[in-house]
């Protein structure tokens, strides 16, 4: 057992360690770097957690997507003039709010000392009402069928997130693309890499999602890694940004939170609740509101990467 | 026979921790952008490999195995066209400390 | 202690440097930074709380495990849009992209018409 | 005792439809995109007015909080949307401030005759219904994390409506609030995990049963009271506001002011009251309404000192904010006092809402009818537009608290509350920042309303219905205080810390 606390505490104090130096850092990027390991690093953690999904969901999204979103926005600020930056705070200061944190810490600290022995959980419930949801992995059945509003209110937030990064654009470029005009000349290595890599991260992308039904996996993470191949071709310039106004574009970013919110009002005349799924169709389902949220999400997620239009609508 | 695994496992792992070792050290001493590129690169992806190769026995079954060397290749993949990239950019923005 | 109270406190202590970082840090982006780290805290909070929960043959407590997976992406959402901002802010504020150009006269929302 | 278990009640049905609907709009709108997105609204303004009242309705006939389990799943496993006296009030005030934002807004924000679409008038419609599902899921869930979500769902709705205009003061502006509201919503869910890690549930019945007074429930409570002050702007947290509700287009800046801020306001209410009573205790309630009292002075006074219009009266939502929190020590606990604090406080918010949102319409008919909104240069705009200008007074009535109008009973209801109780230093407060608003109204209704001698400022025309639309809201603020008391029993409905009151 010490070996396995040792390797335990070796890694939080790894992370803890990236963490307060990316915070310290003097040079931004290299605190954005710095978090993209921290990101792999937490990963790591959550599988030491017993928790496969977030580890996947941690990898691809919290390290991959919004690394490669804080990536892409630190080497466009680099060595640009500051801007809404307020002013250095003195040392009195640093003191003071350093001290708050470690009372925030400190209290936190002793409430996860206290909690109660026999941890409450919802476990046992989870797994005795799994079965009428027909689906095996447990996180997916909590996401899908037992709190499935919260999935519906969350790609609603999604799509809401978009529509706010989209009405940033000046409005001569409403219409056009997202992204700047077709790269300079890519490097053949990116794009040898950008030919290689896709198809197998297509093919695990929907591994992933097929899997998530019985086995850790599912369509956010699936989605996530989907959107991260449609980044890599767009930077290696295979693939063109769609244009913001394309209807086909529109459609599949709603078609994820459109078909589960059909399926769920279906649930009021078929199974006498709504987003409650007829007993024998549960499973089928929920693959069909996951293929479509998978689209959605890997479409939404790119898009939400590559910021607001900034090329004129080519007429 | 499962002994032999185990030492030829033991070895293989500790000679790739020891090869990480070697690209840190390289990371750390080497003057300038490209050759630390290179020592990182080589180093790690060698130890990498040798990781694999000490857990291939240990793993649970042919589908396993195959992972770890799909997951392998995918690193060697990715670490290749990286550093192509770092070395290019190193290039242009000429030799950086 | 078990490993799992080992990373209830590392997470706590990522919460206290997430949010100092939040509140020293002048710089916007290096703001965002902090708050993914804070949040990266507390849904490491909900990882160990579920995994305390562990019961009937689940490695955790796939409640909270859930809810983390819809925290992130809502956190990603966030810096998203957070990111967009600033890039957007820097555009105007070098008074590269004219500012809402054309944009139609959106009623007297802005002041003086300067 | 096992665990209550939610069932669905038969209005139930209607909380779903009041959540869907606008969600489904906003997703409509962008699918089709152009002048639809316009007409979407059109269609939905008056169903889900409609909803709004026929919840209401609802609960008052059944004189009980109407439940709806989602997906068939029973709390602590499923959801439940919840629909209380408090929750059926808001969402008639969303619902009416809403359609009357809509209404105004149409000349505003429509899609120019020779383009397909443009960027402002479709972000505007999508985010407007995207805002209305979240302060309705705001309003009805009844289960922690999920009011995360409705949280976050309204952070995003909100934010853009800021920097629509592009600005790069709207752009900073924007980007403030919206790190202010992350690190809200953080701390929030912070709060919400030590509660579930404690009590194994997040349901808000489910919890009211199980919270003690303990170190969990305690640092829980301080966390989540703080992060959503953060997005309420409360006085120490209160500096993204002007410049965010200044800046925005004069419709947006109706719907920040008028109910953004009460969806985060309405959860700390929901935490004090339904999930913990008493366990903040009295002490923290006395901080909380002293953050309010120094939120009322110190905003009144920036507010006396404002050179812009719409800054006045952003920095007026700031102290009309502060009397929100003033409810807090007043109406905790049992007799008929603080019965009257409860209704006093949530009907400062309803009246608020309305008077604030025809106030910043109003500035923006003024703006757009003069150029400027600069306080100075409003000589004799009176004259020019004497409906808006009238609106403008009959909002500013409500918010000093004189008699007939909404702001009067609420005020007096605290006032009469504080005194019963023998905190006689809250009443004090109420009345100092009765005549600090009145200072800065005046400041702004002697220009505008001066006898110009004949010559009137240059000024571009205003669509007669616009002003109609101002004057409408306006009267409604003034009308609720006609209603006779003992139609404000709805708000009691379904009070979880009162045992007594059904």
């Amino acid at each position: 057992m010490t070996l396995a606390w040792a390797f335990d505490a070796i890694l939080a104090a790894t992370v803890l360690a990236v963490a307060a130096w990316t915070i310290v850092a003097r040079e931004t990027f290299a605190a954005v770097v710095g978090f993209v390991a921290y990101g792999l690093l937490l990963a790591l953690v959550w599988v030491r957690l017993a928790a496969p999904d977030v580890a996947l969901t941690e990898a691809a999204i919290g390290g991959g997507v919004t690394g490669v979103l804080l990536l892409g926005a630190a080497a466009r600020l680099r060595g640009t003039a500051g801007v809404l930056v307020d002013e250095r705070p003195g040392a009195a200061m640093r003191l003071v709010v350093g001290v708050l944190c470690g009372i925030v810490t400190a209290a936190l600290a002793a409430t996860v000392l206290l909690l109660p022995d026999p941890a409450p959980t919802l476990a046992p419930e989870a797994a005795a009402n799994l079965t009428t949801t027909g689906v095996g992995n447990p996180i997916t059945g909590v996401l899908m069928a037992f709190r499935a509003l919260d999935t519906l209110l969350e790609k609603v937030v999604l799509v809401l997130a978009l529509i706010g990064v989209w009405s940033l654009a000046p409005d001569r470029f409403w219409g056009g693309a997202p992204g700047p005009e077709r790269r300079a000349q890519p490097d053949d290595a990116l794009v040898f890499l950008a030919r290689l890599l896709p198809p197998v991260g297509i093919v695990i992308g929907v591994y992933l999602l097929w899997v998530g039904a019985d086995e850790p996996g599912g369509a956010f993470q699936g989605g996530a890694l989907l959107a991260a191949m449609w980044l890599l071709a767009m930077m290696a310039g295979l693939a063109t940004a769609p244009a913001v106004s394309e209807r086909r574009l529109r459609l599949v970013l709603v078609a994820g939170p459109a078909v589960f919110l059909a399926i769920g009002l279906a649930g009021f005349a078929l199974a006498d609740a709504f987003l409650a799924y007829p007993e024998a169709y549960a499973k089928p389902l929920i693959i069909i509101i996951e293929v479509v949220k998978m689209l959605a999400v890997a479409a939404t997620l790119g898009l939400l990467v590559m910021g607001p239009p900034e090329r004129p609508p080519q007429r | 026979m499962s002994l032999a695994l185990d030492i030829f496992s033991v070895l293989a792992i500790s000679a790739g921790a020891f090869f990480f070792l070697a690209g840190t050290v390289g990371l750390l001493r080497f003057p300038d952008a490209l050759t630390r590129l290179h020592a990182l690169t080589k180093a790690d992806n060698l130890g990498l490999g040798l990781v694999v190769l000490g857990l291939l026995p240990r793993a649970d079954g042919a589908l396993g195995a195959l992972k770890l060397v799909v997951v392998w290749v995918l690193v060697l993949v990715a670490a290749g066209t990286v550093s192509q990239l770092i070395a290019r950019v190193a290039q242009r923005v000429g030799p950086s400390p | 202690m078990s490993e799992v109270t080992l990373f209830g406190l590392g997470a706590s202590a990522l919460v206290g440097i997430g949010l100092y970082g939040f509140i020293i840090q002048p710089e916007p982006l290096r703001r965002l930074l902090a708050f993914n780290l804070l949040g990266s805290g507390v849904f490491l909070l909900f990882g160990v709380i579920a995994r305390r929960g562990a019961a009937a043959g689940m490695g955790g407590d796939p409640i909270p495990q859930a809810l983390v997976i819809t925290g992130i992406i809502v956190a990603f959402a966030g810096s998203a849009l957070a990111v967009a901002l600033l890039l957007r802010l820097h555009q105007a504020d070098r008074g590269g992209a004219a500012p809402g150009g054309d944009a139609p006269p959106a009623g007297g929302g802005d002041g003086d018409r300067t | 005792m096992p665990d209550p278990v939610a069932v669905s009640t038969p209005g139930g049905a209607l909380l779903v439809w009041a959540l869907i609907l606008p969600a489904a709009g906003a997703l409509l709108a962008l699918a089709l995109g152009g002048r639809h997105a316009e007409r979407i609204v059109l269609v939905l303004m008056p169903v889900g007015l409609g909803l709004a009242v026929a919840v209401a309705a609802g609960v008052l006939r059944a004189n009980a909080v109407l439940v709806y389990v989602v997906g068939g799943w029973a709390p602590p496993l499923g959801l439940a949307l919840r629909a209380d006296g408090l929750s059926a009030a808001m969402m008639i005030t969303t619902a009416v401030v809403v359609c009357a934002v809509g209404l105004f807004a149409r000349a505003d924000f429509q899609t120019p005759q020779g383009s397909l679409e443009a960027r402002a008038p479709l972000a505007f419609w999508t985010l407007l219904l995207g805002l209305w599902g979240a302060l309705n899921a705001v309003l009805l869930g009844d289960d922690l994390f999920n009011l995360f979500v409705a949280l976050e769902l309204l952070t995003f709705a909100a934010v853009p409506l800021v920097c629509l205009d592009g600005r790069a003061e709207t752009l900073s502006a924007a980007l403030r609030y919206l790190l202010f509201a992350l690190l809200g919503s953080m701390l929030y869910l912070l709060g919400t995990v030590l509660l579930y890690g404690a009590y194994g549930t997040l349901d808000i019945v489910l919890l009211s049963d199980r919270v003690r007074a303990e170190p969990a429930a305690w640092t829980a409570v301080t966390l989540m009271t703080v992060g959503l002050l953060a997005k309420t702007a409360l006085f120490p947290l209160h500096l993204w506001l002007p410049p965010a509700h200044a800046g925005a287009p004069a419709p947006a800046s109706a719907v920040l002011s008028a109910l953004v801020v009460k969806g985060s306001f309405i959860l700390v209410v929901r935490l004090w009251f339904d999930v913990m009573p008493g366990v903040p205790g009295h002490a923290a309630a006395q901080i909380l309404a002293a953050l309010g009292a120094a939120a009322i002075v110190f905003g009144s006074v920036l507010a006396l000192r404002q050179a812009r219009l719409k800054m006045l009266i952003a920095y007026s939502t700031v102290a009309q904010l502060g009397y929100l929190f003033l409810m807090f020590p007043l109406a905790a606990g049992p007799g008929v006092a603080p019965l009257g604090a409860w209704t006093g406080g949530l009907l400062q918010a309803i009246s608020h809402a309305f008077a604030k949102a025809a106030m910043f319409m109003a500035a923006g008919l003024i703006a757009q009818a003069l150029g400027h909104d600069r306080i100075a240069g409003l000589g004799g705009i009176g004259r020019v537009l004497p409906m808006t200008v009238f609106a403008f007074a009959l909002g500013g009535l409500s918010l000093m608290g004189l008699p007939p109008s909404g702001g009067f009973v609420a005020k007096w209801l605290l006032l009469t509350a504080a005194i019963d109780s023998g905190q006689w230093w809250w009443a004090l407060v109420i009345v100092a920042g009765g005549l600090l608003t009145g200072g800065y109204l005046f400041r702004v209704l002697t220009p505008a309303l001066a006898d110009t001698d004949g010559h009137l400022p240059a000024h571009a025309p205003v669509a007669r219905y616009r002003e109609a639309v101002v004057l409408g809201l306006a009267l409604v603020s003034m009308v609720l205080g006609l209603l006779p008391l003992a139609s404000f029993g709805l708000l009691q409905i379904g009070r979880l810390d009162m045992a007594a009151v059904p």
